[in-house]
């Protein structure tokens, strides 16, 4: 037993935090940093300097180009990019269905796809949620039929996060109203400019538009879009859930989040307030507790021993802490969080914020957004499930 | 001891009841967000329901009510989220009419009561935060006029607003002011904020002003007093929506072929909401019911009942989202509307850890409501 | 709309509070103050002297000897006996088992039972819970036959409270096994010296034995107790039951409890640490708004407008402030509440209480006895289960 | 980073569990108790399997292993709430070992080793609450012996341990001591705690004493965070044992037909501390692999363990008892123990809202396990 990391993997993250330093524009980790606006163009430049260097698609096998790291070397990797103030990988593309192309594709489809997503260039969305089917996934009603080599797909998606961008979309469809639910869905590719789709984005609470939905009008999918068998891709959307991700527990900016919260605190005159300190001193064991119990996931995954299911628990957590945060840095600025200055958030705002602490106006929005947390990815009554499932029986 | 409403609070409630329902939709209020969150002619309709003139005695042209009766009006005015900032008369009418000298009432209250003035509270100040000691503004007097000269942040309405009662330090001691809108010196901005109604700045530079107060101390504890009250009364309002809201969509929304209300560890949530929106009514009473005590007795009340509906207001509201799932958190659902507007009450007039001082600090030997 | 008392009521309460001081055993209430040990003799000592006045039956109407007071009155009652040190009255007798007897007894069961339990003379116990019935009180097994003019009872109750010092006892039995399980039980007053009856104390976590378990071997119960008919006693116990009592909230004694709290946290040095006052400031607020929401459920039974149906409410945050208070008197004390010396927990103990403060002997047993009541009276799972059936139907 | 044990370490774990398993159970443990919290006989089969040396160095007759296997060892002892203080033990020589000279350690650590002698730490002063800095006990110096004087309670063990490490004032500077059981001037006396281990107070009144360290607040801090780690290690073997018990009855225990571990909102409880014991034990490994940083570091680590341990102790413990329902209050049944022992075990070198101040006050601007 050992906390701290090999001197190898000392050396590994040096390397790491050197290259993200000098390639992670400024303009960019200064939005991060101060949870401003981000735009599309400045995701998509960070994905492709990350695909330049191959680290995109960073957890990736080499045989598909991938670095091949173990999972510490991810985690450091994952840590330094966060705490440098990178924005998050858009996940849909390397983290989610690269996956599951290389595991139930065909070569075409990893000649076809993979490039792609590795170097940054395609942005992929997620086709899961529909207006009926949240925490019930497997009811989901979007229909494709087989019409020749073709898939005529009809129905609606929605929680796309981000698709207002995409220009692909992997879809969980229904190819089959027999049996279970679950055994009449397929795993389908979708060109997101095809005719008959249509993407209307979904203003949330926060007023800034991150999900949205997608309609399907008689669109025309090629089968060879398809990803492994008909009606087998419910097998592969688990297969995608169930892969360990310690990242779902967000601890390391989680981290950043914390040091960030301490600057409001010290900023708005709260720091040297016991009962207000005292809330980011419980957090702050919070944030330890966490990180000690992903380092433990990943020694598991490191070693093939004790290996241990408690994704359930990295996901409530997690989510739990980064509600927190954001909450208490929303109450650390108190009544100047109040304002809702919408230009107020994009970098660059010369305007006079009341107060004068710009810093202040994303707060309460970032407190709105983050109740996605605890709702998405499985909402946590669902995770609760699952984890009793796996104590009780 | 008795806490059943008069018919007259009945008959109140159901006309304020009737004219948010009618007169205060969904798209209405949306349409007043989208315009800067504050619409002249809604005020009017509120004045012209009498409410503007709730505290203001019939000599001036007002109800003369009392605190049950704002309290039955606040309820209904936070069950529909109403943007206008009623609250803000209440305090100015209520200070006006119990520290204001004869020529200043003769001036003002009749205008408040019309809803022809709208006079606003402008409180805050940077490095304040909650606290009602730190007043930077500063007055000062020459050839018998009043000048008051400082910045003041998050003042409601402030670049539509007809004036502003103001603390300020005259003679190294705070004191009350009434500045006009219109008055040289005066500058305003306005904003929206979070939860969808206007705010702005006030800036005064050697701007003329009358002095409603000199012991400033008590009158802006009384006037934060009123506004603690008022805030739990809609406070209360919008959580019993908030929880309407929820019971509804969980009745409706199935999830594995069941209702979600269907399923016990939600069941169990809603219970528990239930119990803050109990607990928070029954201190939105006893803040009400304290609101003419002695200022001690008063200020301790409001401490407490801030701290349970702080409490319950961030609770029901994170509830209402979670059990709502993913459309709990879009704009176009008015159920976001409400937790943004429970989340802003939180921090108005002081949020829970600061009560939570100030129940710490005034604690007694003695024990519960009548100690 | 009024906070205060009426002139009328505040009147009720200077002679009810008189009366109190001048006739409260001062030996008595100093056990109570400081959470010694009470003897049967104590409990029954402050019975017989309420019951003399004709107070012990104090919800009683007056056709039944009570004293016909209304909901406020009651509340003032029982709140001036719980702030001058009052043991609470053995509800078995007065409270439970009497209303049922004028309820739905005859006559002649009037003027048999009341009188006995009106003066205190008579302990009775209640027969609810069984070993498999908690929660699922209806599943209840105790059998009841019939044979002649007698019945004949087998089996078993349990967490019968101060059942050892028991001379009669109120059970719901099964005479019935037709039809759904509430339909075939009978409520049955048995008098606990009758051959085959056996109790057995059961030793709770601190140490002391306040509940028994009570065993029925071919009881022989004459007929003419059996309340109201056959096979009717769940209708009855749910009448007993549905009584609206604000009383479950116990907010009296949290008051008195409260004000304990705060004098320990003085002795213990910890009232003037920001920390731990804002332990009990939270407290202070929790109890005022369940003396709000107690104050408003009578001033709802006294008007007869606005009916309160939050008897569950009551109960839930009554009980929870219980354990909160205790757990905080505990911590307050802290190392000097770890002693566990039973003796020190009797009035007049001369012994050496590590540290020299003898008041903080019985803190943790409070702390660990006071775990029950979450769980009994319905516990709050239970309660939850039902007001979430009042607001979601 | 790696938190897989050691053949050697699971090896020790399944020997303290198989002793713990066949020789402790609860009958064994229910009739000390009625005997007094402490059996002499049981620390000897302890100290037989070596575990009394642990932290002695093998020159003096000890294991010389480290924190993880303290660890190792105190949830194992935890999961059979063992009453005997091996935690104590392990201060003792941890102490003496670091802190001693040569001649006190030939003197002693052999004796700790082998269970011949009982040593353990005479914290506790009236006044101090969970301050390691109020020592109010003195020692003077006179020809070369030092004497100290002064009372200590809630002593582990006190009138069966065979000598005490006292923290003492000596030239306006606390010390740390050793004091032997029969030396003159000693008194103690024993009670049972709450849970069923024995303590009792020491009472010293110019009492020859051996100097072990005269930085008395370093080495007592030092002591007091071995104690910690045990604890923390301790608890975690108790809620695991507690969650498995819990567990147990929930799957056999039927209402309305079914199994309550059918229900819903009691699954959610559950899953609520599976999470508070994978959190406990991740802090668990965190305070034993920071027992040997440098002190700032170590206190700042021990104090965030103790909050998360002292958190997930308090609600594991409440709910299982709620869970079990009437039969989790009961003496008889083994799971009322457990809870006893989480919530005596909260309260030891200091509790939450203690370790909660400490970590505040200890809050850098960094964040996380390696800041």
């Amino acid at each position: 037993m050992d906390l701290a990391f090999t001197p190898e993997e000392q050396a590994f993250r040096d390397e790491i935090r050197a290259w993200v330093r000098a390639n992670l524009p400024a303009e960019i980790s200064h939005k991060v940093h101060n949870a401003l606006r981000l735009t599309r163009d400045d995701m998509q430049r960070w994905a492709k300097i990350l695909g330049k260097k191959g680290w995109l698609g960073y957890g990736w096998p080499k045989q598909f180009g991938g670095p091949g790291w173990n999972a510490v070397q991810k985690h450091l990797f994952e840590e330094e990019c966060a705490l440098a103030g990178a924005p998050r990988i858009v996940p849909f593309g390397p983290v989610m269905v690269a996956p599951v192309i290389m595991a139930f594709g065909n070569k075409e489809q990893h000649e076809r796809f993979l490039p792609g997503i590795a170097s940054g260039e395609v942005w992929w969305s997620q086709g899961y949620s529909e207006p009926g089917s949240g925490s019930d996934l497997a009811s989901l009603k979007t229909r494709a039929e087989r019409k020749g080599d073709k898939y005529i797909v009809n129905g609606q998606k929605t929680w796309t996060t981000l698709g207002q961008y995409g220009d692909w979309m992997f879809n969980l469809v229904r190819t089959s109203t027999e049996g279970k639910p679950q055994t009449g869905i397929s795993f389908l590719l979708l060109d997101m400019k095809s005719k008959g789709v249509s993407v209307r984005p979904i203003k949330l609470l926060d007023g800034e538009c991150e999900v949205n939905e997608v309609f399907f009008d008689n669109v025309e999918v090629p089968a060879e879009n398809l990803i492994g068998e008909e009606n087998k891709g419910w097998t592969y959307a688990k297969h995608l859930l169930s892969h360990e991700r310690t990242n779902i527990a967000d601890v390391n900016r989680a981290k950043r989040e914390l040091e960030r919260l301490k600057r409001i605190a010290k900023t708005e005159g709260v720091w040297d307030d016991v009962r207000f300190r005292d809330q980011i001193a419980l957090l702050e064991v919070d944030v330890v507790a966490l990180e000690m119990l992903v380092l433990r996931v990943l020694s598991a995954e490191k070693s093939g021993k004790n290996s241990l299911d408690i994704a359930g628990l990295l996901k409530i957590r997690g989510s739990e802490i980064q509600q927190r945060y954001s909450e208490l840095m929303m109450l650390a600025a108190g009544p100047y969080s109040l304002p809702f200055i919408e230009e107020a958030m994009e970098a660059g705002w010369q305007g006079d914020f009341p107060g004068g602490v710009t810093a202040n106006a994303p707060l309460a929005s970032t407190y709105f957004n983050m109740r996605k947390t605890t709702i998405y990815g499985g909402s946590n009554e669902v995770q609760r499930n699952i984890v009793a499932q796996t104590v009780l029986g | 001891m008795d806490f059943d409403f008069s018919d007259d609070q009945v008959a109140l409630r159901d006309a304020v009841q009737k004219w948010v329902e009618k007169g205060y939709g969904f798209e209405r209020r949306r349409t007043i967000v989208e315009a800067g969150g504050f619409d002249r002619a809604v005020y009017t309709e509120l004045a012209e329901l009498g409410l503007a003139g709730l505290y203001v005695d019939e000599a001036h042209g007002g109800l003369g009510m009392g605190p049950v009766e704002a309290m039955v009006v606040m309820e209904e005015l936070g069950r529909g989220i109403v943007l206008e900032p009623l609250a803000q008369t209440l305090i100015a009418s209520g200070v006006i009419g119990a520290y204001g000298a004869d020529d200043v009432k003769a001036a003002w209250l009749p205008r408040i009561a019309s809803g022809e003035a709208l006079v606003v509270l402008a409180l805050q100040e940077r490095g304040a935060r909650y606290r009602l000691d730190r007043v930077a503004a500063t007055a000062s007097q020459a050839g018998g006029a009043w000048t008051v000269s400082g910045e003041k942040h998050l003042v409601a309405a402030a670049d539509r607003a007809d004036a502003f009662l103001v603390p300020a330090v005259a003679n190294g001691q705070p004191a009350l002011f009434l500045v006009e809108a219109s008055a040289k010196g005066v500058t305003t901005t306005g904003h929206l904020t979070q939860d969808g109604s206007r705010a702005g700045n006030l800036s005064m530079d050697k701007a003329p002003a009358v002095l409603v107060c000199a012991d400033g101390q008590a009158a802006l504890e009384h006037a934060v007093d009123i506004g603690i009250a008022a805030t739990c009364a809609e406070g209360v309002g919008a959580m019993e929506q908030t929880l309407a809201l929820t019971v509804d969509y969980m009745n409706t929304r199935k999830q594995f072929g069941v209702a979600i209300a269907t399923f016990q560890a939600l069941r169990h949530r809603v219970a528990d909401m239930k119990m803050q929106l109990e607990l928070a009514r029954s201190m939105s009473y006893y803040a009400s019911l304290k609101l003419n005590a002695p200022a001690a007795e008063r200020r301790a009340a409001m401490a407490r009942a801030k701290v349970q509906l702080g409490n319950a207001m961030r609770f029901i509201g994170q509830q209402s989202v979670q059990l709502h799932g993913g459309i709990g958190v879009t704009d176009e659902y008015i159920g976001s509307h409400y937790f943004k507007k429970l989340t802003q009450l939180e921090m108005s007039f002081g949020d829970t850890l600061h009560h939570l001082g100030e129940v710490s600090s005034r604690m007694q030997d003695t024990a519960g409501v009548f100690a």
